[in-house]
């Protein structure tokens, strides 16, 4: 079982560096297939050791080697294969292998194809480490490692100029990289602090280890190992207000925004908190804060996507929204329906994205939804599958979003927190809406894209055929919530709807879904016929301040990242040269100023030498006197 | 009666009389005068000194400063000599070619 | 009573002598003081009994340096007025005064001590000349010759500084860069 | 060879001055010949050191003036071994990537030099021999600025001369204080650190001398707000120049501080661990943001210098083995990373003549293998986990958390804007459309350019990876110097403080 | 009448002045070879005047310790003979830089080496007594043969210069007159040991404190215009540059340690009496001294007047080692002039060697810095080495003059006076500019015009006495140990 752990792990790694080795050449097909290749064996690896745990009930524990040991830190590379690692596991090479195949088909005519699966693969390879390790700083190097390769694919088109705020919200890939680098720094340094407070009052870093000392904590410990652990959270999870780069990540190619931007890095967050569970479970306040914000940023972010008009973005701020709900599940206590949720959402949220990338390919890759529209015509498979993750989304019934996603909000009633669940019950009408609004304007209605030009055609076949085992997942995933249950719950802790809530239970998924289908509905009475624009509502304050989230990247710029080129500028230009340097040169200066000055005695007229020689003598004949006077 | 300090008074007022020549004079002989001025100053201190303390070790000093001050206006005036070829006066004023 | 009257005599004329040497601005006339002021230092010696120091001032400084200033004071035609910018009055009033002021406050004190007993004392009844020679000749006899060898360093120093050779320069005829003396000096 | 610290030390000094003969077309070759030479033996150093053995090793005594208490006295530990190495190895690449055209004899005679006093410093035991090595080593890198720099390059060298001078000879009188302490409590003259690590001092004492030794450590690590002569040095050294500079010339103030103040002066480091933290956590982000508003490639690196120097300073005043562990590390990771990264800008500079972040842009279209390298160096700068440059500053970082959890956050911000100016200057030379003209016909790396870089790459990421064979037996001295400190210690205070490893305790390993 | 006086030779102990009168006898030989015959050349005088000196040091290194001789005028303690022995070395050293490759007005004169030889026979004697007569009378012999010295040069300058080191030095042979005067008056003696047993036993008495203090000060005043302390130290630079870079060598080291060796005996028995006052005195003199030098310095165009006043300012950072009043100060003078001798002999025979007929590259100065402008592209040993020189002044290990600076740094701490080594320490980083501003000339910057002709004096002999330097400045480390070992045995046995 050991080598199915290291074949899980090392087979992106070694795909990634056999990428690598063609990075600079133009593009080889071979590579996206070797690449795919290596990502199944993963996959196929993952899912025997998936059965395996499933099966036994044993969890496989393997160290590599040592990595850092210094003082009484001792860090291995060490890696574990238990209940939560094996479902992130075969989630992660699930929707990595469909996309890699995927890429193959969208990036066909990109001249940078290999280098482009080399960071692919790299970022797989970190996931897995993430998912996989067995300690905090082995997952810190997973984190790390999917934020650069998430900064190289989000940058993927480097090439491209920087523009206006105004032409693209994301100004530029590079521009988005970045922000999404350093948005993620910050949480990181929350998530160092976490560790560091871990580390001093346990002594290591090893999950067991930490969680078998739990009890001995104290409260402030523990809530504070918690709160920054979350930060850390928040910043991969782009929890607000961390949640700018998420949308602004959608610069990069569309098979990463699937699987890194919606399907697994950004489910970090929720991972890491879902793995220190016991330090959670132990941490109410912290948790109850989760839940809050979760709860906020799916009403926020859904709001946001409300009026957007890019078809990636809406996606991204579903994403976000979605991610909400799992922190709520999460921060309530219901780990496993988070990482029900988790997994479920995967599935169709990449397959969502997938599709947005089929109709980006069709459409030379413009991303405006009113200036599509009638693409189903062009492409029905596309609209098959997105039709079928917007269902799953939006949590219709026996759909995979209905399952999860209703049972977190049961959770929020269940747990007393009536705002919480009225806020997720207006925020899940609200996401069927803006998901039905995009689809509709995307696929029904006239078929505006032929004004500005464009000649939609299909995917390739097998990108379609690749695609499906996530179609089918949307599907039926919510029917193994059961057993998932049952696997996940040996590790994770059990939660129990109350009777009272059981017994309600039903009521609630009515109300639910009420809302849903009222979303789907006014979506369809609204978008279905075609696009029909409302000046007025496009003009009003709410729309514009939506349609620019809430002005926060505005915000954002105008009073942090402008003050602080203002600042730097200054502590060069004012503090650094003007005050500390020329400190240093002004000692200098005086220096020879006092040089210059002294050297006027020797005015080469020896009288004037006399002169000195007999005031010299005289005053210390002066100070004699005195002294003398003094000393007696 | 007078004593030793008459004497050495006397001595300080001349030597103050030879300093203060050496800070006016800019002629360079004039300014040797004062020189001399200053060391026979200190030959009465010696000598007085020696007559009070009956000691004869003053009486040499002094007799070894009028060998010294001969000397001196030996060389100095050789010196001058040169100067006053080279430049054609003993004023300090036209003698500041090194300065700074 | 008479080495009082000696005594003070001497001090106001040595003080205005000297006094015309430093302030006169005639070169003449600064030096004739000069040597009547040197003259008068040795009527101090007498008056001290330090005869033979007397007696060598008067042979040294009236005698030697005085004339040798003659000399200097003919070659360096220097018998008009001389004109000099003298440095202010008010700083050589003011140094000349203070170091005065301190020294007479120095010697002001109760300086002579019984304490101090005479190492070389002067004999009663023994020429001063005799009672110099003596230590002179036995304890000083070595400052004695050295004071030889410097006199011969001033006459050397005299000779050569004013000699012929000094006027013309040793190296002017020579142009430096056909001079091949290199090999040859660095032997 | 128990002698190799003499070997190591003179053999680059007698190669310089046969160096003298050698013909001007065939100096490049020969320079890199005894560097490698050098380096091998450096090499052979770690093989044959005891790594179980925490004390000093290899140590050579010969008595120069004994009435003085002068001994040549060399010796090596975990904590200099891996700085020598690096020393020689940076030398060396240093050399194979030099680009220099003008006077290339006069260069690596310089080099050669400076590799003598380098290594000099490190094993130096004596600190009349440290001070001397310490000193000496200005000479040299006085003239490579002065003489192959840039337009100000005599300003810039004259400054970092005088100011590392000025500190050092407060440094000088702190030691012949302490040798004048050992010498009325002893009678005996001694300069040998050895015997002053013997030495238990009062309080105001220490602090004192802890105070003539941070200036001269100081003013050279640099340390805010002595550091304004860094940029200058660094913006017109040559890239040779720059590459040794930061990678071994600033380190010696740190292994100054490692090396004298810890274990001489315990108390007065305790004392002085809040005020030097402050003066560290504004370093590291006051230069950071003074970095990200530079104009020029080469000064946001020296500025990042400053920063990253900030961090070790930090890391040493951790007084835990993680922090000081960590803090050693991270000089050799700064090493490494920062002199590739001056080669980097090298490499552009050598092409372009210009370093001005405004002349390029997209350059990572154009030059595909220069960018991934600057890209590795950048992702080790910025502390990427499994490059070299996380295990150091992790350890820091963790080590100073617990003396100060706020000052660690506030410590902590170089992750972010380590990020910020590093990630800006990425994006302004490597990203964007290729916008001049000039830049559209720029080679990639040259096979010497590519050969010199890529040891650095290897080695960046394998010390990232498996940073163990160089931890364990920095960790085996730290934790050996810290038992010390621990029982040296005249204050409460310093002793709770002073956090001895449980490992160290329980091995009783005692110098 | 009195009875002949019988004087045995034992008592005399004549072998005492062995030294100073085979130096005098050696002058002497020298002008009657010369009345023999006058064509002689001046290779001749150098090496006989080497070779007379050779064998002075033959008999200095001879004599016991701890000896009187002469009705106890001469005395030879420890520090009498170092410091002869540092005299007469100097002056073997810097003799052979008569042998220029050009010609000098100077060395056309046999005379000039015979009032070479009196003058170091002038400073012996000054040394080796403590009877303010002889004293007075070694220092006259002395400086009387240096004016002539430095007014042989033969050039506007050179005469200038001696017009004002000779009346700068009347002004202050009037004050060491009238200083000993004093002493005379307190004690009835002018010799140290008996002056200082009776001053001890006056120090108790009322209202004699002006007089002590002020015969300090006279005596100061003298010594401080020898040793150039500031303010009297305004001749300096002027004699500096206006004599020839030998003599001004020579000038930074010899007389001056003569001077520390009086000013050690007398102030030395000062503050042995425990009067502090002298000591804040010197300590203040010796830090302005060093301070006003080096800023100076800082500014000036040319490489000897720069010098000139680097010689200052290092005679004012040992200055304040006679204040420490122990071993360690007092052995740390000397060893300072020891090692500061090697270097600076280099430095001033550089300058020697490049002294050009015409000064082509300033009206003003014979070695301007632009002079040595990319020197090291013309010659890059020449440069090196002079480099060197210049880092040893600045203290940069491992050359002479760190350890010197290093040890009288040490001395400081000894006694007590860390803020002192602070600023000796700062003074020196202040003075590592004016120095490196050479260096910089010759490594960094680009030669200016037709240098070709800089080593233009160059011989074999100067080549000689360069690498002796050289030798000695970089290899310093490793005579430190028996020089030190010496001096402190020398001192310690003579009780300073």
């Amino acid at each position: 079982m050991e080598n199915l752990v290291y074949i899980a792990l090392f087979a992106p790694f070694a795909s990634s560096l056999f990428a690598a080795l063609f990075g600079m050449s133009p593009k080889k097909q071979f590579v996206g297939i070797v690449a795919s290749v290596l990502l199944g064996i993963s996959l196929v690896a993952s899912l025997m050791l998936a059965a395996y745990v499933y099966q036994t009930g044993n969890t496989i524990h393997v160290t590599m080697m040592d990595w850092i040991s210094a003082g009484d830190l001792h860090i291995p590379f060490g890696f574990v294969v238990d209940q939560v690692s094996v479902t992130m596991m075969t989630v992660v090479t699930l929707v990595s292998t469909v996309v890699h195949i995927y890429s193959n088909g969208y990036m066909d005519h990109d001249k940078s194809f290999n280098r482009f699966f080399s960071y692919l693969s790299a970022f797989v390879f970190s996931m897995m480490v993430l998912v996989m390790s067995d300690n905090f700083a082995g997952l810190f190097i997973g984190w790390e490692g999917v934020g650069v390769c998430s900064w190289l694919l989000i940058g993927f088109w480097y090439h491209k100029p920087d523009v206006s705020r105004e032409e693209n919200p994301a100004i530029s890939p590079s521009w988005a990289a970045n922000e999404a680098f350093i948005m993620n720094r910050i949480a990181d340094l929350g998530m160092l602090v976490g560790l560091f407070i871990i580390y001093w009052n346990v002594g290591s870093l090893q999950y067991d280890a930490v969680f078998a000392s739990l009890p001995q904590m104290s409260g402030a410990i523990l809530n504070a190992a918690a709160l920054f652990l979350f930060i850390g959270a928040m910043g991969k999870s782009a929890q607000f207000p961390l949640h700018t780069w998420l949308t602004d990540a959608m610069e990069g190619p569309t098979p990463v925004s699937a699987l890194i931007h919606a399907a697994t890095m950004v489910t970090a967050g929720v991972f890491l908190v879902i793995r220190a569970n016991p330090i959670f479970a132990l941490t109410p306040e912290v948790s109850y804060f989760i839940a809050a914000l979760g709860t906020f940023v799916a009403f926020f972010a859904a709001s946001m996507a409300l009026v957007n008009r890019d078809l990636k973005r809406i996606i991204a701020f579903s994403t976000l929204s979605q991610l909400g709900y799992m922190f709520a599940a999460a921060g309530l206590g219901a780990y496993w329906i988070a990482l029900f949720h988790l997994a479920a959402h995967a599935f169709f949220k990449a397959l969502l994205f997938l599709g947005a990338g089929n109709v980006m390919h069709a459409m030379d890759d413009e991303l405006d939804i009113f200036k599509m529209g009638g693409l189903k015509k062009a492409m029905k498979w596309t609209y098959l599958y997105m039709g079928v993750a917007s269902l799953a989304l939006a949590g219709i019934p026996f759909f995979a979003g209905y399952f999860s996603k209703d049972a977190i909000i049961e959770t929020a009633w269940n747990e007393g927190t009536l705002i919480l669940w009225i806020i997720l019950v207006v925020t899940a009408g609200m996401t069927a809406f803006y998901s039905f609004r995009q689809v509709f304007l995307t696929f029904e209605g006239d078929e505006r894209y032929k004004t500005y030009g464009f000649h939609p055609h299909e995917m390739y076949k097998y990108v379609l055929i690749a695609m499906s085992p996530l179609a089918i997942l949307a599907v039926i995933a919510g029917f193994f919530k059961e057993p998932f249950e049952h696997f996940v719950t040996q590790l994770l802790p059990e939660y129990e709807m109350s009777e009272h809530t059981e017994h309600l239970s039903w009521i609630l998924g009515l109300i639910v879904l009420a809302f849903a289908v009222s979303g789907i509905a006014l979506a369809y009475k609204k978008y279905y016929r075609g696009l029909k624009r409302d000046e007025k509502l496009e003009s009003s304050w709410y729309y514009k301040m939506l349609a620019n989230q809430y002005y926060i990247p505005n915000f954002y710029e105008e009073f942090i990242s402008k003050p602080y080129a203002m600042i730097s500028e200054a502590m060069w230009n004012k503090v650094d040269m003007k005050i500390v340097d020329a400190t240093v040169d002004g000692i200098a200066k005086f220096l020879y100023k006092t040089g210059d000055g002294s050297r006027k005695m020797q005015t080469g007229n020896l009288s004037n030498y006399l002169n000195w020689m007999a005031v010299g003598a005289v005053m210390l004949l002066v100070v004699a006197a005195l002294s003398a006077a003094v000393i007696g | 009666m007078i004593g030793l300090s008459h004497y050495l008074i006397v001595s300080a007022i001349l030597f103050s009389i030879g300093l203060a020549g050496v800070l006016r004079r800019r002629n360079l002989l004039m300014l040797f005068f004062a020189t001399e001025v200053m060391l026979n100053a200190v030959n009465i201190a010696f000598a007085a000194i020696s007559h009070y303390y009956n000691d004869l070790t003053g009486q040499m000093f002094a007799f070894f400063i009028i060998a010294i001050a001969a000397s001196e206006v030996a060389v100095g005036l050789g010196i001058l000599i040169v100067l006053y070829k080279k430049h054609g006066s003993l004023d300090l004023d036209d003698l500041a070619n090194m300065r700074g | 009573m008479y080495e009082t009257i000696a005594f003070y005599l001497f001090s106001a004329l040595t003080i205005v002598l000297f006094l015309i040497t430093v302030m006169s601005k005639n070169v003449l006339y600064a030096m004739t003081a000069l040597a009547s002021g040197m003259v008068l230092i040795s009527g101090f010696f007498f008056i001290l009994g330090a005869d033979f120091l007397g007696v060598v001032q008067l042979i040294v400084y009236v005698g030697a340096v005085m004339a040798l200033y003659s000399f200097a004071m003919m070659f360096f035609d220097a018998t008009r007025n001389i004109k000099e910018k003298n440095t202010p009055g008010m700083l050589v009033f003011l140094l000349g005064g203070l170091s005065a002021l301190i020294l007479v406050l120095m010697f002001a004190a109760p300086i002579q001590s019984e304490a101090v007993h005479a190492l070389y004392p002067i004999h009663e009844g023994v020429g001063n000349a005799q009672d110099v020679g003596i230590v002179l000749f036995t304890k000083y006899l070595v400052p004695f010759e050295v004071a030889a060898v410097m006199l011969l360093v001033a006459m050397i120093a005299g000779i050569i500084l004013a000699g012929k050779k000094m006027d013309q320069s040793l190296t002017e005829d020579i142009d430096a860069d056909d001079e091949i003396l290199t090999q040859k000096d660095a032997k | 060879m128990d002698n190799i610290l003499s070997v190591l030390v003179f053999f680059p000094a007698i190669a310089a001055l046969l160096g003298f003969v050698v013909n001007k077309e065939s100096a490049r070759v020969y320079g890199i010949t005894v560097a490698a030479i050098e380096f091998l033996l450096s090499l052979w150093l770690w093989f044959s050191f005891d790594t179980a053995n925490a004390g000093m090793q290899f140590v050579e005594m010969i008595p120069l003036i004994p009435d003085f208490g002068v001994n040549y006295y060399l010796g090596v530990d975990g904590i200099s071994l891996f700085i020598i190495i690096m020393t020689t190895l940076m030398t060396l690449i240093g050399m194979v990537s030099m680009s220099i055209e003008k006077d290339v004899k006069n260069m690596i005679i310089t080099l050669l030099f400076l590799e003598m006093t380098m290594v000099g410093v490190f094993v130096a035991l004596d600190a009349i021999i440290f001070y001397l090595f310490w000193e000496l080593s200005l000479v040299p890198m006085l003239y490579i600025i002065g003489a192959w720099g840039g337009p100000l390059r005599v300003y810039a060298s004259i400054k970092f001369f005088l100011y590392t001078f000025m500190g050092s000879l407060v440094m000088l009188v702190g030691m012949l204080f302490v040798a004048y302490i050992y010498h009325s409590l002893t009678g005996v003259w001694s300069f040998a650190i050895t015997d002053w690590y013997l030495l238990v001092l009062p309080v105001n004492y220490q602090l004192w001398l802890f105070a003539a030794f941070f200036l001269g450590f100081a003013i050279k690590v640099p340390m805010f707000p002595f550091h304004t002569w860094l940029p200058y040095a660094h913006g017109q050294a040559p890239t040779i120049g720059s590459v040794i500079l930061a990678a071994v010339l600033l380190k010696m103030g740190t292994y100054g501080f490692v090396r004298f103040s810890l274990p001489m002066f315990p108390d007065a480091s305790v004392m002085m661990i809040t005020p030097i933290a402050v003066i560290s956590i504004v370093m590291v982000v006051y230069t950071a943001m003074v970095a990200y508003a530079q104009k020029d490639m080469k000064q946001v690196i020296a500025y990042s210098s400053v920063s990253h120097m900030g961090i070790i300073m930090i890391g040493i005043f951790a007084m835990n083995g993680e922090g000081i562990g960590g803090s050693v590390f991270q000089m050799l990771s700064h090493g490494i990373v920062s002199g590739a990264l001056f080669m980097l800008v090298g490499v552009i500079y050598d092409r372009r003549h210009t370093k001005l972040m405004s002349e390029f842009g997209g350059l990572a279209s154009v030059m595909p293998k220069y960018a991934l390298i600057f890209g590795v160096m950048l992702m080790a700068s910025v502390g990427l986990p499994l490059t070299i440059g996380f295990v150091g500053e992790f350890l820091v970082l963790l080590g100073f958390y617990q003396f100060s959890p706020v000052m660690t956050i506030l410590a902590g911000l170089s992750i972010i804007v380590g990020a910020v100016y590093m990630l800006s200057l990425f994006k302004k030379s490597f990203f964007g459309p290729v916008t001049k003209e000039e830049n559209k016909k720029l080679t990639d790396l040259t096979p010497k350019e590519t050969w010199s870089l890529v040891p650095l790459v290897a080695i960046v990421i394998w010390l990232g990876v498996y940073p163990k064979p160089i931890l364990d037996p920095i960790n085996k001295s730290v934790n050996a110097m810290l038992v010390f400190m621990d029982q040296k210690a005249v204050t409460q205070e310093a002793k709770d403080i002073i956090k001895v490893p449980h490992a160290a305790t329980k091995t009783g390993e005692v110098k | 009448m009195f009875e002949p006086i019988k004087v045995s030779m034992e008592s005399l102990n004549l072998i005492t002045l062995a030294p100073m009168l085979l130096a005098i006898a050696g002058g002497l030989v020298i002008l009657v070879l010369d009345l023999i015959n006058s064509k002689l050349h001046k290779s001749l005088y150098v090496m006989l005047t080497i070779l007379i000196l050779i064998v002075d040091f033959g008999a200095t290194v001879g004599l016991n310790v701890n000896e009187r001789g002469f009705f106890d005028v001469m005395l030879i303690d420890g520090i009498s003979i170092i410091s002869q022995l540092l005299i007469i070395v100097a002056s073997i050293l810097f003799t052979p830089l008569a042998l220029t490759s050009k010609r000098f007005h100077e060395y056309s004169y046999p005379e000039f080496f015979a009032l070479f030889l009196f003058m170091v026979a002038g400073f012996q004697f000054m040394v080796a007594s403590d009877n303010l007569i002889l004293i007075f009378v070694g220092l006259e012999t002395s400086s009387l043969s240096l004016y002539t010295l430095i007014a042989l040069h033969n050039r506007a300058n050179s005469y200038e210069a001696a017009v004002k080191y000779f009346t700068m030095g009347a002004l202050s042979a009037g004050f060491f007159a009238m200083g000993s005067a004093v002493v005379y008056a307190l004690t009835g003696s002018i010799e140290l040991y008996q002056v200082a047993q009776v001053l001890a036993a006056r120090l108790g008495e009322h209202g004699l404190m002006l007089a002590i203090l002020g015969s300090s000060v006279l005596l100061m005043a003298a010594f401080a215009f020898k040793l150039s302390l500031f303010p009297f130290h305004t001749w300096a630079p002027d004699v500096y540059e206006g004599a020839s870079a030998p003599l001004a060598g020579y000038m930074s080291i010899v007389p001056k340690i003569a001077a520390f060796v009086v000013t050690i005996r007398i102030f030395g028995m000062y503050l042995d009496l425990g009067i502090e006052w002298v000591r804040d005195i010197i300590i203040i003199l010796s830090v302005l001294t060093m301070t006003l030098a080096n800023v100076m310095a800082l500014v000036q165009e040319d490489v000897k007047r720069m010098l000139a006043y680097s010689s200052i300012s290092h005679a004012g950072f040992i200055m304040a080692a006679i204040a420490f009043d122990t071993t360690e100060g007092t052995a740390s003078i000397f060893l300072y002039y020891a090692l500061f001798m090697f270097t600076n002999l280099g430095a001033f025979t550089m300058l020697w060697i490049s002294r050009h007929k015409v000064r082509r590259f300033n009206a003003r100065f014979d070695h301007p810095y632009e002079k040595f402008s990319g020197l090291i592209k013309i010659m890059p040993m020449g440069a090196v080495i002079m480099a060197l020189f210049m880092l040893s002044l600045a203290g940069v290990p491992p050359f002479s003059v760190f350890w010197g600076k290093i040890y009288v740094m040490q001395a400081a701490v000894n006694a007590g006076y860390v803020w002192l080594a602070i600023v000796m320490g700062l003074n020196s980083a202040i003075a590592a500019y004016y120095y490196l501003k050479l260096v910089v000339y010759m490594f960094l910057k680009d030669p200016v015009k037709d240098v070709d002709t800089v080593y233009y004096n160059l011989s074999k002999p100067l080549m000689a006495v360069i690498g002796l330097a050289t030798v000695a400045t970089v290899g310093a480390i490793f005579y430190v140990q028996p020089l030190l070992s010496y001096l402190y045995y020398m001192i310690s046995a003579s009780g300073y």
